[in-house]
Parts: structure tokens; C-alpha cells; sequence
């Protein structure tokens, strides 16, 4: 059989699979599993010749294929009621519904394609604004994205190649957060008890990050922590910079 | 102040803003009116930049007005604009298709839709503003949550995300 | 191609140009006019902004052409101007990232990490209120932390600093 020069052109195994189902005018709600798992085999062989980079994927599913033709050739078991065989019982069931679902999404990436497109088929005025924003007395908002944070981190840590600070501490994080928030509670309050930091949102993990806090906080002189008598009620109290 | 001078303020304020200017901050400047005042003045508006044919008109994208170049004029546009338009791949394309239409999505279940793993489409995405992190979805390991931004409407010219159509689930492959 | 054609792509190149358009770069798309032949069909144009009575229209400048708002309107597009959303530069956003993945923090290890004084961006990032004053570290000279502020949360759209993304996520996202 020939083969056309469209094996860069798939998008994954789905996408191959897809364009065997059609190629061969198969209805996709019966597909004949042993001729499309030689075809899809025949593929992968092929691009492994033209020592095109396939993907792990691609393996993965010719495993599934391989596994769908072998429960095929099995007897169908023994229906304990005796009725009819359900739908579900098709091994082919599951990777069905997989491609009709892929199919959907590549059609609607093809409409999104076909839509009209800024900078190409529409454009925005040009030339950038005027005049330099008034200054007003009211805060500037401002945009951003996590995504340009994190990235703009990792692109500083990649210059400096520092093992110690490859990875992010979440608890560390965590407890940073946990200061800020009590810090914002107390600037407000001046003064508040360790139980009125224990706020709606309790958890376990809560009451240990603010409990870890408030030492953090009290040996960086940033709080003083009163109690009247045993048992009663933990002050807190902000200190002032000096 | 008559209609007209609020209809060249208005105008000249769309014509300003880097982007869709919403209805909202239209008010902030015209606070005479309210959103169903504005609405009527941006209808007249377009009609005008409509009739005088010219080669751009005003269009809702958004959530907001701006004016943009008209569709057919794109051949001559794109011969001034150095170098070619930045294309998206059909690999970026099916990822932000299933971001679009499954968000708030983690990168698993995108995973598993396209069959591959997306990680380079995806970080392709983010860098180009239509993808953004939305947060984290409340399962152990707690994974990054994505959708699409305004970006991605600006980009692809929808007022808002129900303007996209439905996906459909077709029955037929061969159809 | 009628006269009106022509006048809408020179109205839409005109519209799109990043600076403002020399006569030279028009004939470039629109090869059938000379030199004079472009004069003319902007004389055309201009008269034609000024006629609709619109916010803007065409002027003459720095050797090319461009459209401009009205002057006796700009009390109005400044007032717009001023919620227009800022970009933070890309040095704000590094010191901003270690502060906000490295807090409590003190300047000098902002500092190292950059491998630049920050003093600058980070008086900027205060006066923003992304970052903040937390304390004082308990080293000799007692030099100040630095954190984030519930801004920093409500401009990155982070209900708090867990949803921050790991470097680890970040590497699989483009794996």
C-alpha cells in the first residue's frame, strides 16, 4: 500500500486515528479494530523509518489497540441475566467516546481559525497613545499575570543556577500569608486574642500556620503576646516601628 | 452639550483606548447618561462610521467598543505590517480550543482530550496572553486552573465567550 | 478599484500605522498613484474627517500622516487616560517574583538574586502597594522584610499565596 507524506501532520495518535477511520470510510461507531491496529502499526513503523520523533503517545495507543483486539477475540462472557449484551460491554466503547470527543475539539480549533483574527485579517489603531496618563490622586490599576511572575522568577534563577533556591517552600509561603493577613487584622485592630485570629475558614493546617505566625511574628518583634492568667484569653498586640 | 459633541467625545475616547472600552468607563466620562444612553449613542456611532465607508469601523469585542480595520482591507494592511502574522499551529489551536470550551481546565484533562501531553502549547499560550492561570482546583494536589483571557477575545474577535458555538458533538465522522 | 476603495485602505493603513505614514510607504501598497495622486486622495480624506464632525482626524506630521484626536476633546480623553491600566516593566516584576516567592525577605537578598541594586523597583513596588514593610529581620542591623500585600493578591487574582504556581509546575507546563 502507498503511503502520503502526511505524517508530520498529525496532531497525536487521536489525530492519526481519526484520519485512518475516514481513509478507510469506516462508521466510526464500528470500527473494524484488527484492520485499523495493522494500519496504525504500519504508521508508527514508517515514521520510526523516516526517524520521525514519535511521540510516547503514539505507543500508548497502539498498546490500547493491541489490548481492544485481544478482548475482541475472546468468547463474549457469559451474561449472568441472560439478557442482551449492553452497549458498554463493547471493548471499543471507551476509545469511541475519546475521539468523537477529540473530533469535537478539532473542529471547534478549526472554527476558531476561521474566524476573523486580529493582526491578520482585522488590525487596531496603530500608533500608541497621545499622551502620557494624567497623574490622579486615585491608585492606577494595574494588569498583570501570574504566569509573567513565576516565569520572570525562573528566569532569574536560571541565571543564577543556585540549587537552594530551585524550589518554592508552599508551607514556607503559607506561613509568610498567614503573617500578612494577621499583620493586616492587627493594623486594623491594634489588639486582638488568639482566638479571634482563628477565624470562620479553621483547619488543622490553619491552626498551625497561624499558631507558627505568631512565634514568627513575636520573635521578629512585630507583636507582643500577653496572657493575664492561665487559661485566659492570649492578647495580641501590635508593635509600633520604632 | 448636544448629542453630536457627546457622539465626537465618545469617538475620541474609543479612539484612545488600547482597548475595548467599556460601557463603564464610558460613563465615567459621560456621566449624564446611563448604559442604556450610551448604548444608544455607540448604535449611532457605528452607523455613522458605518455609512461614511471608510476602512474601519467601530465593533463590540470584549466587553467592550473599539475600532478596528475592515476585514477585507487585510491584504493591503498586511503589506505594510513588516513580516507575516503570527499564526497559531493546529496543536496551539486544539489546546486553547479545549481551554476555551472546558475552563476552569487543569493541564490533565487537556491532556487527555488532545491524546498528547500539551505542555508546549500550552506554555505557548501563556506566554501570548490568550491562556492565564485562573487558580487551583480543589482536589489533592491541588493543580493549576486555566481559562482563557480578554486577550483571547480581542484576539479572536468575540464579544464574549458564549459567542463561541457550541461544540458539536458530531455524530457522524465522515459528515 | 473606484476612487472610494482607494480612500477606505488609505483611511485603513492610515488607521493601522504604528507611526505616522509617509506618502512614500502609501504608494508602496497603492503603486497606481504618484506622488501627487496620494496628495490628493488625502486632501480627499481629511476633508472627509472634518465633514463627519467626528472625535479625530487627519493630520499632517513629522513627515507623514496620522489620526488624531481633537484637541478640545482631550479634557475628556484625559480623563480616561487616567484609569487606564499600567504594565508593570519587567524588572518590577522580577524583584516583585522574589519578594513574593522568597518572603519575609530583606533587600540585599533581592539584591543577589537580581544580581542589580533593586532600590529603585522596590520604592516603586511599595508605592504600588504590591509590596510591603512586614518587619524587621533579627540579624545586626535589623534590616527590614519585605512581603506582599493583599494587592499583590487582588491584582494577580490569587485568593492567596498557595495559588501561587511552583517552579516544579512551571516545568511541567512546558515539558
Amino acid at each position: 500500500m502507498s503511503y502520503e507524506i502526511k505524517l508530520d501532520v498529525f496532531e497525536g495518535p487521536l489525530d492519526l486515528l481519526l484520519y485512518l477511520i475516514r481513509k478507510n470510510e469506516i462508521d466510526i461507531y464500528n470500527i473494524p479494530i484488527a484492520l485499523i491496529t495493522r494500519q496504525y502499526l504500519e504508521y508508527l513503523d514508517l515514521m520510526k523509518a523516516l526517524n520521525l520523533d514519535l511521540a510516547g503517545e503514539y505507543l500508548v495507543l497502539a498498546a490500547t489497540l493491541l489490548h481492544i483486539k485481544s478482548r475482541l477475540l475472546l468468547p463474549a462472557p457469559e451474561q449472568e441475566d441472560g439478557g442482551a449484551e449492553d452497549e458498554t460491554g463493547d471493548p471499543r466503547a471507551e476509545l469511541v467516546q475519546q475521539l468523537l470527543e477529540y473530533q469535537a475539539f478539532k473542529e471547534a480549533a478549526l472554527q476558531l481559525d476561521r474566524r476573523t483574527l486580529l493582526e491578520r485579517d482585522v488590525f487596531k489603531r496603530g500608533a500608541p497613545p497621545e499622551a502620557p496618563p494624567e497623574e490622579s490622586g486615585e491608585e492606577t490599576p494595574i494588569e498583570a499575570d501570574i504566569f509573567t511572575l513565576v516565569e520572570a522568577f525562573q528566569r532569574m534563577l536560571a541565571q543564577l543556577d543556585q540549587a537552594d533556591l530551585m524550589e518554592i517552600d508552599l508551607e514556607r509561603i503559607s506561613l509568610a500569608d498567614r503573617i500578612n493577613e494577621i499583620m493586616d487584622c492587627l493594623a486594623l485592630k491594634r489588639d486582638m486574642t488568639f482566638a479571634e485570629l482563628m477565624d470562620e475558614q479553621i483547619t488543622r493546617q490553619r491552626i498551625v500556620y497561624t499558631f507558627l505566625a505568631v512565634l514568627e511574628l513575636m520573635k521578629l518583634r512585630m507583636i507582643r503576646v500577653y496572657q493575664a492568667a492561665t487559661f485566659a484569653a492570649i492578647r495580641i498586640f501590635i508593635v509600633g516601628e520604632e | 452639550m448636544t448629542v453630536e459633541e457627546d457622539l465626537a467625545i465618545l469617538d475620541a475616547l474609543i479612539f484612545s483606548s488600547e482597548t475595548p472600552l467599556t460601557v463603564e468607563r464610558m460613563r465615567e466620562v459621560l456621566p449624564q447618561y446611563d448604559r442604556q444612553g450610551i448604548l444608544g449613542l455607540l448604535k449611532t456611532l457605528a452607523e455613522h462610521h458605518e455609512a461614511r465607508g471608510g476602512g474601519f469601523g467601530l465593533c463590540e469585542i470584549a466587553g467592550g467598543w473599539q475600532f478596528y480595520s475592515r476585514p477585507d482591507l487585510a491584504p493591503w494592511v498586511r503589506k505594510l505590517k513588516a513580516g507575516r502574522p503570527q499564526m497559531l499551529s493546529p496543536a496551539a489551536l486544539e489546546t486553547l480550543a479545549v481551554v476555551a470550551y472546558r475552563q476552569p481546565v487543569v493541564k490533565a484533562d487537556i491532556d487527555r482530550v488532545r491524546g498528547v501531553d500539551v505542555g508546549g502549547t500550552l506554555k505557548g499560550l501563556l506566554e501570548k496572553r490568550l491562556v492565564r492561570m485562573v487558580g487551583r482546583k480543589d482536589v489533592p494536589g491541588r493543580p493549576i486552573l486555566y481559562g482563557t483571557t480578554k486577550r483571547f477575545l480581542e484576539v479572536f474577535q468575540l464579544k464574549d465567550l458564549t459567542e463561541l458555538p457550541t461544540l458539536t458533538e458530531l455524530k457522524d465522522i465522515q459528515a
